[in-house]
C-alpha cells in the first residue's frame, strides 16, 4: 500500500520537458506534513501536472488559506511566488491577485475545514464572480492542523478518532460549486493520480473558475473505521463518471475510440478533453443533470468521481468587468492618471 | 416680541423635509445660488437611517466670512415635515424667521410669540398651477426656493442659471421651472416685502474655491493617484466614495483604443472578502483600496494584521460614523482612531492620514497610494460623514504632471538577473523597508513565500525567537520611517506668545478655525497643532511640550487621539485638557470656544503669570 | 573541561524528540514522579505548528525552592531528534550533562569537550528485548527514563507506582513497562555510577498543591461557574480549553435521571459564528462563554461592539499566543491586551481577567459569569499558551458550596405584574447597570427590542444625539461600577521602603516572585504589584504615584499594558520603565532581574537619594 | 393593484384567536420602510399567522441581522422580544439563544443581502445544524438599505435601476437551505398571502430547520423592468408546485378530494399540512427530487414556489446534543455546580 509510505518525487535522470524544466523546477520545500498525508499525493500531481503542461514555474501565483491543506503550496513550484493568508479567506485574496494581474496562473488550495467551515462564503462568492482559476480543495473531513476535529464536509454519523459522532449535516463543495456558477468542476482521491493528473491538467487550460475536490484522508486524524473519508472508505464507495484525456491544442489526435465510450469536449483555448464514459448517459456538459446525478447517489453512498461538469465557453471575471489586456498591475501614471488640465475642467463641474 | 435678527450674509437657514419625497435637488440649488453670489455657504444633510418616510434637515450656513464649519442655531427654518413641526419651530432662535407653506391654516398654538412667522401659500401655488400630482410635489419645492430667494434678496438670475445648468439637455423641463421660480419671486414681492431681515448681498469670498463632498473628492484622488483594483461592500456613508470612483474612472479609465477599462471594481459579499481583495491585489503590485466605515474595519481586523505583518500595500478608506456597533450610522464622529492605529491582535501599529476637508480628502488620496507601496503596509485615510457626505467649499484640485508614482522598493527582473542580493525582509537600507518581488517577475529568482507566521529575512518559516524579534523590531523602525514620509503638522501661532496649545484633526478644523479668530478676538491667545497624520512627526511631541496646557479637540467619548499621543509619545496626559464632543452632529465653533472659555475661566485668567509649573 | 555541575533538587532537564513520536507520555511520567517525591517542578512544552515530524522539547524545571517560572538554560539534555542534536548540544550549560542513545557511534565532533557525556545504548537495549517494533520505540523512551531516574537518585519504587497508575485497567501493559523501566536502571547502576553531579531527594514542598494545565483549570471553572452554553471554532492553544469544557461536562454535568445533558456545546465555522453564539445565548439568559486566540479576537470584533453597546453578557477566554496575525501559533505572549480592552470600532471598554496561574484560572473563570451577567458585558479572561498549555504547580482548587451564581439585574415576571418600572436602558440604582428582561417573561410586560444602533432609556430606536449620550455616559458610569467587582491586585512590599516599583501580570507572576526573591536578596528593593483586572482599581494608580519609577513587564512588543494604564489612569508615561519580553518564550527571573539591574546600574544605585523628582 | 399603497392591519372588531388575543395584540411597531414595501406584506402574513395559530406572542423570539428585511421585527409581535443583531450574522446568534431556551418559537427575518451575501456562510450553518427555527429571507434582489446595489440573489444580466448589469452567478437560497439539510423548505412571494400564510404557519409546527425564501419586491430600488425580482416579474414567473392548508392537530378533518390531487402529510406535532398538488407528480418529501426539480425549472426561466420540500420527522439541534428538556437557562447552581466535595476529589486527580 504504497499510500502509506511518504511520497517520494522520482527523478528520471534529467528527464526534461519542452520548455527544458526536469521535474525537479516544478517542486518546492521538503513537506512537513504526516508521512503518508493524501496532501503530499496532491502536491505531487500538480508537480506532474505542471510539468506536463510545460508551464514555466514562475508564471504560478499559489495562494492558500490555513491548514495542513494550506501548507502545500510550500511544497511545490519552489519558483512561484506563494501567499499563505488566512484561515478561509484565500478566495478573496486570490480575487484580487488575479484582478492585479490577468496573465498568470492562479492556483488556490484549500481544506475542507478554510473552504467549506469558515470559508464557505468566500469560496462561494469568489466562484460566482468567474474568477479564472484552479480551486482545489485537499478534503480530509477534518481540521488536520487542530488536530482532528470534524469539519464542515464530515458526514452525518461519521465518527471521529476520538469516538464522537458528527451530528450536522454534510456541506458537499462539488455540489455548492455547481450551484456557484463554476464552469469546470471535478472531484478525485489523492490516491489516484491517474484520474486526478489529467482532471488538473485540464482546469489549468480551463479559462473560468475550475473546482476539484480532492478526498485526501488524514492519516493522523480520519483514517479509521467509521470514517468516510478514510483511504478504505473512498476506494470502496468511488464511482467514477468518466476518466479523462488532457490533449493539448497542439497534440495530433490519432486514436479512435468505438462510438459512444469516448466524447471529445474542445476548451476556449482548443485543448481538448477526451472523457471515456465509465456511467452510461452521463454527460458533464448538463448542468442540472450533473447535480441530479451527484445527489441521487450521494443519496445513495457512493462518492461520484471524475469530471462532472464542464462549460468549454466560460466568460471570467475580467471578461464581465471589461479590463484592458495588459494587466492591472503594469499600468503607470501614463495610463492611469488623467492630469492637470483634465483636473482643472474637473474643478468647473463643481462650482 | 425680541427684536428681528438682521443679518447680511450671516445666518442659517434650515429646511425641515420628508426622507424620499424628492426636496433635495430644489434644497441645493438654493444653496449654491448663493455661492454663485460669491458668498460662501457650508451645507449639511441630517438624514435617518431609512429610505422613505422619516424626517431628514438640510442646514445651509451662509457665512461672509467664509467660516464653513457648522454654526449651530438657525435663523430661518423652513418645516416642510408635519411630523417634526413642533421640534423645528422650537429650534428657531429667537427673533428668527419661520416660512412655512401657510395652504392649510395652523392654530396659533403651533407657533412661537418670539418667532417671525412669514407663509406663503405654496400647496396651494403649486395646486392651482399644475395638475400631474408629480409635477406639484416637485415644482412646490421650486416654487419655494423662487419665494426664499426673493425674501432674502438674492439674484433671482442665478436660480435661472441653475436651472438651465441643471436641465441642459432636458430642456423640456427648463420652463415649468423657471416658471415655478417666478411664481413663488413674484408672491413674495407682491405680499412679503421687508419682512425678513436677512440678506444676502454679492461678495467675492468664494473666489476660485469648489464645492465637492469628501467622498468624490476622495474617489477622485484615488483615480489620480492611481488605484486600480477596488473592492467594497456597501456601508453607510462610504458607499458614495466607492460608487464615485466607479463614476469617474468610467469617463477618466477608459482605454481610448480598446474602450476597455483600466480598473477593476468589485462589489465584495463582505468586508473581510473586500479587504481580502485588495490585500491580493496589492501583493501582485497594483494599487489597491477599499472604502468602508466603523463595522467594516471591525470585520476587517484579522487582514489588516496580515498586511501588516507580511508587509502587503493597500489603502483603507473609513468614513467614520457614530459607533459602537451599528451605532448612529447616519451621524458623524472620530471615533475609530483607536481600531485602526492599532488595528488587529499582537503587537502592530498602522499609518493613518487625517484630511481635514474635501481639498484634502483628494490630495491624501492621491498620497496613500504612495505612502501604502512605500511602506509596504495599510494606509488608513480617516475621513468622517460629515466631510465625506456634504459639500464643502474647498480649494480647487490641483496636480503636478511632473509627479511620478512611488511605486516603493520593487525589485526588478533585471535587478535579479544581475545577482542583487533579494531578501524579502531584509533590511538594506536601514530604513525597516525590505524589497519585494511581485509575481511571475523572474523564472528562477525572487520567489518568495508570504505568509502571516514569523519567517527569517529570507522569507522562510522559521519558530526561531529571534528571527521573530528581528523582525518585529524591524518593522518598528519601519514605523519610524514613516514618520518623516506622513504629512505633516499644520501650525498656526497665535498673536501673542501663548502657555496654551490646542491640537484638532480631521473635520472639526472649520469649526476650529472659526473657534479660534473669535477667541483671538476676545484676547485668548492659543497655539494650535493640526494633526495631519499618524505616527506623529516629532514636532507634534515637541509642540506639546511647548505648552502649559494643550486643549485637545475630538469628536469621540474616549479621547482616541490623546490615547494615541500619550502613548505614542510618552506625553503626560496631564498636559491635555480634553474638549470632547461626541453627539453625532459636527462639532462647531460656539461649542469649542464655550468649552475653552469655561475651562480657562476655571484655571482662573489665561493672561496670569505661569502658575502651573 | 570545566567542574560539572552538581546540584540537588535545583537544575533544568530537556527532552529533544520528534513531534508524534509518542515520547511524551513517557516525559510526563518522568516529570510526575519527581512531584511525587515532594520535589516542585515546573515543566513546558515547545512544540512546532505541526503535527508529525518536526522537533518539540520538553523542559523539566526542578527546583527544591518552588520557583516554577522557565528558568532558560539546560543542565542535562536528552537529545533525541537527530535534525536538532547540534543545536540541543549546544545549549547545554558548560560542566552540564548529555544524556543520549549511544548505540549508533557519533564522531567526536558531535559533541563538547565542556560538557559531559553520558550514553545509554537505549535503541540497542530496545531492539534486543522486544521484536515489535511499535513496543520498540515506546518502551525505548521508558528504559530511557528508567536510566535518567537511577541517575538522578531518584526513587524507582515511585516510576513503578504511576506505570500501575497510567495503565490501570491495562493490566497487560504494566508488566513490560516495569520491566523497561528496570532495564534503564540497571544498565545505569550497573555502567555509570557516580558519572552525575545532579540528584533529586524527597522533599516536602510541593505540599496539597496540584498538577494542571490552565485550560483545563478555566473549563473546569466554567463548569463551577454555571457555563451551560459553549460555542468555539478550533485554535491553538485553546482548542484544549474547549475540548476540556466537553470532558468535565460528561463527567459532571449528566441530568442524573434522565441521562441528558446539561450543557450545550457547538463547535462553529468559525470564531464570528462563536461568538454569536455565545451572544445569542447571553441574550437569553444562559450562561455562556467561548474560547479562542488573537485571530479570533480579531474576527470577534464587530459582535464584541455589539455586545459591548447592546449590554449582552458574554465570556470570552482568549489563550493568547505570538501575534500579530497568525504569527508564532504555538509560542506565548501577553499580545492582545490592547485588541480585548478596547475591542471593536468606536468607544468602547472591555472587562479582562488576568489570571496568573491555573489556580486562578479556574477562580476567574468561575467568577467571569458573575460579572458578565452583572455587568451585561463582555468579560474576557486572558491566559496564554505557557499558563493554558503546560501543566503547573497550583494550591488545589476551592469552592464554598454557600456561594450562590450572581444573574445580575433581571426582572422577573412577578416583578412586572406587580409593576415595577422597566426601562431597558433606565439607570435606576446609580451604577449604570440597567434592569434587563428574559425573552418569554411576560405576556404583555417587559419585551423590548435589541438592537446595536443607539435608542433612549426605553430602548426606542432614536437618533437623538442626547439619548446617544445619554447612554454612553451611562455605559463609563458603569465601567467605573466594574472597577470596584474586578479581582483586586495584589502587593508585596519590599522588606524596606522602596523609591521603585514594579508592576506585571498573568503568566509573568512565577518568573517575578522569583526574581524579586533574587534582587531582594541582593539588596535590591522593589515593591510589587500584580495586577489582575481592567478596569483598573484605584489603588493601582495610587501605587504608580507613590513610586518615583515602576517597571513595567510584559511579554509583548508595545508595552500594551503601559498604555492602558497611562490613558486610564492618567499616568504620566515618564514613570514607567518598560521591560518587554516578547520572543514568544516564556519570560524568565534571570531575564527580569538582569533588566532591572542593568536598569538601576545606569540610573546609579538604587539606594541612594532622590534623584528624580 | 393592492400592493402599491402601504399594507394596513385591518382590525376586525374585537375578533379573538382562542386564546384570546386579537390580531392588535400580535402587531409591533408602525412600519417605517417604504409605502408599498414587500416586507411589510410579509409582515402582515407573520402576524396573520402568529394569530391563527393561537401562539401567545411573548413566547416568540425575533430574530434579525440589518436591512430594510431585518428592520421589520420591530414591526410585528410588540410583545415579543426581539434582536436586531448584526449584519448577516443573525443565524449564529439565533442558534445561541435557540440552545438557551428550548422552549421559545424562534423566527430568524432577514434579506437576501443578509443571508446571501455577508451571511451566506451563518446562514447554511445553521441549517445544517437543525436548529428549530423559522427563517425567512425577505429576498429583493437589492440592498434596499443602502439604496439598491445588487445582492447575491440578483440574477446574472438582471439590470439595476441606476442601469447597472449583474455579472456575477446568483445565489439560490433555496437550492442552499435543502443542500444544507434543512428538513423544510418553502418559497414564496410577499404579494401571495393566500400561498404564505399556511406556509408560515405550518414552519413554525415544524421542529426543525425552516426556511422560506419570500420574494419581496423594493418599490425604491428593484421593481423596474429589467429587474427579475419586480412585482410584475415575479407575477409572470411564479409556478408553484403546490398550495397547502395547514390543519392543526386537534382540527378535524372532514373534506374528501379527488385521489391524486391532494397529500396530507402529518408533522410531528400532529399538525397536518394538506398538500393540493398543482404541479404533476411533485413529491415535496423526496429532497432529491425536489432539487431537480428546482434547478430545471430555474434554468427554463420559471420561479418555483410552494411547499418544496419537508422531512415530516426531522431532529433538531437539542436532539442532537441531548439537552435535557428544561431550558438552560433556567438551570440554577443546584443543578449545574457539582460542589466543593466533587471538586476535592478532582483535585486528587491532579496529583
Ligand atoms: C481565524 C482562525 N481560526 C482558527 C485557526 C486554527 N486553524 C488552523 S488550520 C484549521 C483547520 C484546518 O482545516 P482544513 O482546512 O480542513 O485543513 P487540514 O489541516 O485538514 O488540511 C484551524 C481551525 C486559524 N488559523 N485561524
Ligand atoms: C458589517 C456591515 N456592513 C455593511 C452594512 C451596511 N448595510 C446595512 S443593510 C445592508 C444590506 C441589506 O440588504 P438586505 O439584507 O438584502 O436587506 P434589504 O434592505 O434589501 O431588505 C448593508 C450592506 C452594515 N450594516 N454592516
Ligand atoms: S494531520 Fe492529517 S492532514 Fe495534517 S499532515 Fe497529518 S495526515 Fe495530513
Ligand atoms: S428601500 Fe426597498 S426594501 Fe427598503 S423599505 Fe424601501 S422598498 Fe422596502
Ligand atoms: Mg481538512
Ligand atoms: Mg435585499
Amino acid at each position: 500500500m504504497t499510500y502509506l509510505v511518504k511520497p517520494k518525487f522520482r527523478h528520471p535522470g534529467l528527464e526534461k520537458n519542452d520548455l527544458g524544466f526536469t521535474r525537479r523546477d516544478y517542486e518546492g520545500a521538503i513537506s512537513t506534513l504526516c508521512a503518508g498525508c493524501g496532501h503530499d499525493s496532491i502536491s505531487a500531481a500538480l508537480i506532474q501536472a505542471c510539468y506536463e503542461l510545460n508551464i514555466e514555474p514562475h508564471r504560478v501565483a499559489k495562494l492558500s488559506g490555513i491548514g495542513c491543506s494550506s501548507k502545500t503550496p510550500d511544497y511545490l513550484l519552489g519558483q512561484s511566488h506563494g501567499f499563505n493568508s488566512v484561515h478561509g479567506r484565500m478566495p478573496s485574496v486570490l480575487t484580487g491577485a488575479n484582478l492585479a494581474n490577468r496573465n498568470l496562473i492562479y492556483l488556490g488550495i484549500s481544506g475542507d475545514g478554510d473552504s467549506a467551515s469558515i470559508g464557505l462564503g468566500q469560496f462561494v462568492h469568489c466562484v460566482r464572480r468567474g474568477v479564472n482559476m484552479v480551486y482545489i480543495t485537499e478534503n480530509n473531513g477534518v481540521y488536520g492542523l487542530t488536530k482532528g476535529q470534524f469539519s464542515a464536509t464530515a458526514d452525518r454519523g461519521s465518527k471521529s478518532k476520538a469516538g464522537g459522532t458528527n451530528n450536522d449535516a454534510p456541506i458537499d463543495l462539488v455540489g455548492m460549486a455547481l450551484m456557484a456558477g463554476a464552469t469546470f468542476v471535478g472531484r478525485s482521491f489523492s490516491g489516484d493520480k491517474v484520474q486526478l493528473v489529467p482532471l488538473i491538467k485540464a482546469a489549468i487550460a480551463h479559462n473560468g473558475p475550475a473546482f476539484i475536490d480532492v478526498i485526501s484522508p488524514c492519516v493522523a486524524f480520519n483514517n479509521h473505521p467509521g470514517s468516510t473519508k478514510s483511504f478504505d472508505f473512498v476506494r470502496e464507495h468511488n464511482e467514477a463518471v468518466n476518466s479523462i484525456d488532457f490533449i493539448e491544442g497542439r497534440a495530433e489526435i490519432t486514436v479512435d475510440y468505438a462510438p459512444g465510450t469516448a466524447q471529445d469536449v474542445e476548451q476556449h483555448d482548443g485543448s481538448i478533453i477526451r472523457l471515456h464514459k465509465l456511467h452510461d448517459g452521463y454527460d458533464p456538459t448538463d448542468r442540472v443533470a450533473a447535480m441530479n446525478h451527484l445527489q441521487t447517489h450521494h443519496e445513495a453512498g457512493e462518492l461520484v468521481t471524475g469530471l462532472l461538469y464542464l462549460d468549454p465557453n466560460p466568460r471570467d471575471i475580467h471578461g464581465f468587468l471589461r479590463t484592458v489586456d495588459v494587466p492591472l498591475n503594469r499600468l503607470g501614471a501614463k495610463e492611469l492618471c488623467p492630469g492637470a488640465k483634465v483636473l482643472e475642467s474637473i474643478n468647473d463641474e463643481y462650482r | 416680541m425680541p427684536k428681528p435678527i438682521e443679518a447680511t450674509n450671516d445666518f442659517v437657514v434650515k429646511f425641515a423635509n420628508v426622507n424620499g419625497s424628492g426636496s433635495a435637488s430644489a434644497n441645493e440649488m438654493f444653496a449654491r445660488s448663493i455661492l454663485r453670489m460669491g458668498v460662501p455657504i457650508a451645507t449639511r444633510n441630517i438624514f435617518p437611517s431609512n429610505i422613505q418616510g422619516l424626517p431628514t434637515w438640510y442646514e445651509v450656513r451662509v457665512s461672509g466670512e467664509g467660516w464653513i464649519g457648522r454654526r449651530g442655531g438657525c435663523d430661518l427654518m423652513v418645516p416642510m415635515n408635519p411630523q417634526t413641526w413642533d421640534k423645528d419651530v422650537a429650534s428657531i432662535d429667537q427673533g428668527g424667521y419661520l416660512f412655512h407653506d401657510s395652504s392649510k391654516p395652523l392654530p396659533p398654538s403651533k407657533f412661537r410669540a418670539d418667532v417671525n412667522v412669514i407663509g406663503v401659500p405654496l400647496t396651494e401655488m403649486a395646486n392651482s398651477r399644475y395638475d400631474n400630482p408629480r409635477d406639484r410635489q416637485l415644482l412646490k419645492n421650486v416654487i419655494c426656493i423662487g419665494a426664499l430667494g426673493a425674501l432674502l434678496e438674492m439674484e433671482h438670475g442665478e436660480l435661472e442659471k441653475l436651472v438651465g445648468e441643471q436641465y441642459a439637455g432636458k430642456d423640456r423641463l427648463i420652463k415649468p421651472n423657471l416658471e415655478a421660480l417666478g411664481l413663488g419671486r413674484d408672491y413674495v414681492r407682491e405680499h412679503l416685502r421687508n419682512m425678513c431681515g436677512l440678506r444676502i448681498v454679492r461678495s467675492d469670498k468664494v473666489g476660485n474655491r469648489i464645492f465637492i463632498d469628501g467622498n468624490d473628492a476622495a474617489a477622485l484622488g484615488a483615480v489620480y493617484g492611481g488605484a486600480t483594483v477596488a473592492a467594497w461592500y456597501p456601508i453607510t456613508p462610504s458607499t458614495s466614495m466607492a460608487e464615485a470612483f466607479g463614476a469617474h474612472c468610467k469617463k477618466l479609465r477608459i482605454d481610448p483604443e480598446t474602450k476597455k477599462n483600466r480598473f477593476a471594481i468589485v462589489q465584495s459579499e463582505d468586508e473581510l472578502s473586500a479587504i481580502g481583495t485588495v490585500i491580493g491585489a496589492g501583493w501582485n503590485g497594483a494599487r489597491a483600496f477599499t472604502a468602508t466605515s466603523g463595522p467594516g474595519i471591525s470585520l476587517m481586523q484579522e487582514f489588516l494584521g496580515l498586511a501588516y505583518f507580511a508587509e502587503v500595500p493597500a489603502v483603507i478608506f473609513d468614513i467614520q460614523r457614530g459607533g459602537p456597533s451599528t451605532g448612529m450610522p447616519t451621524r458623524t464622529q472620530q471615533s475609530d482612531l483607536k481600531i485602526c492605529a492599532y488595528a488587529s491582535h499582537g503587537d502592530t501599529k498602522h499609518v493613518l492620514l487625517l484630511p481635514e476637508d474635501p481639498g484634502e480628502a483628494f490630495e491624501f488620496a492621491a498620497q496613500s497610494f504612495d505612502l501604502a507601496e512605500r511602506l509596504q503596509t495599510p494606509v488608513f485615510v480617516l475621513l468622517d460623514l460629515d466631510i465625506g457626505m456634504n459639500d464643502w467649499l474647498t480649494k480647487p484640485f490641483t496636480w503636478d504632471d511632473k509627479r511620478a508614482y512611488d511605486r516603493g522598493k520593487v525589485m526588478t527582473a533585471e535587478e535579479l538577473e544581475a545577482g542583487k542580493e533579494f531578501g524579502r525582509y531584509l533590511d538594506v537600507d536601514g530604513d525597516g523597508i525590505p524589497f519585494r518581488t511581485l509575481p511571475g517577475t523572474h523564472p528562477n529568482k525572487g520567489a518568495y513565500f508570504t505568509r502571516g507566521t514569523s519567517r527569517n529575512r529570507y522569507a522562510k518559516y522559521s519558530e526561531e525567537g529571534h528571527d521573530y524579534v528581528d523582525n518585529m523590531q524591524r518593522l518598528l523602525r519601519k514605523f519610524d520611517t514613516a514618520k518623516k514620509m506622513v504629512p505633516k503638522p499644520v501650525v498656526r501661532q497665535a498673536m501673542q506668545p501663548a502657555r496654551y496649545g490646542a491640537i484638532y484633526f480631521g473635520s472639526t478644523s472649520a469649526a476650529m478655525d472659526e473657534a479660534m479668530a473669535k477667541l483671538e478676538a476676545q484676547g485668548i491667545h492659543i497655539d494650535t497643532m493640526r494633526l495631519r497624520a499618524f505616527p506623529f512627526a516629532d514636532e507634534v511631541i515637541e509642540f506639546v511640550n511647548a505648552h502649559e496646557q494643550v486643549f485637545m479637540i475630538e469628536q469621540n467619548r474616549d479621547a482616541q487621539m490623546r490615547m494615541l499621543l500619550v502613548n505614542e509619545g510618552a506625553i503626560d496626559p496631564a498636559r491635555f485638557i480634553s474638549i470632547l464632543h461626541y453627539d453625532g452632529t459636527p462639532i462647531t465653533a460656539r461649542f469649542i470656544t464655550a468649552e475653552i472659555e469655561a475651562r480657562l475661566k476655571a484655571f482662573g485668567k489665561p493672561t496670569r503669570t505661569r502658575v502651573v509649573s
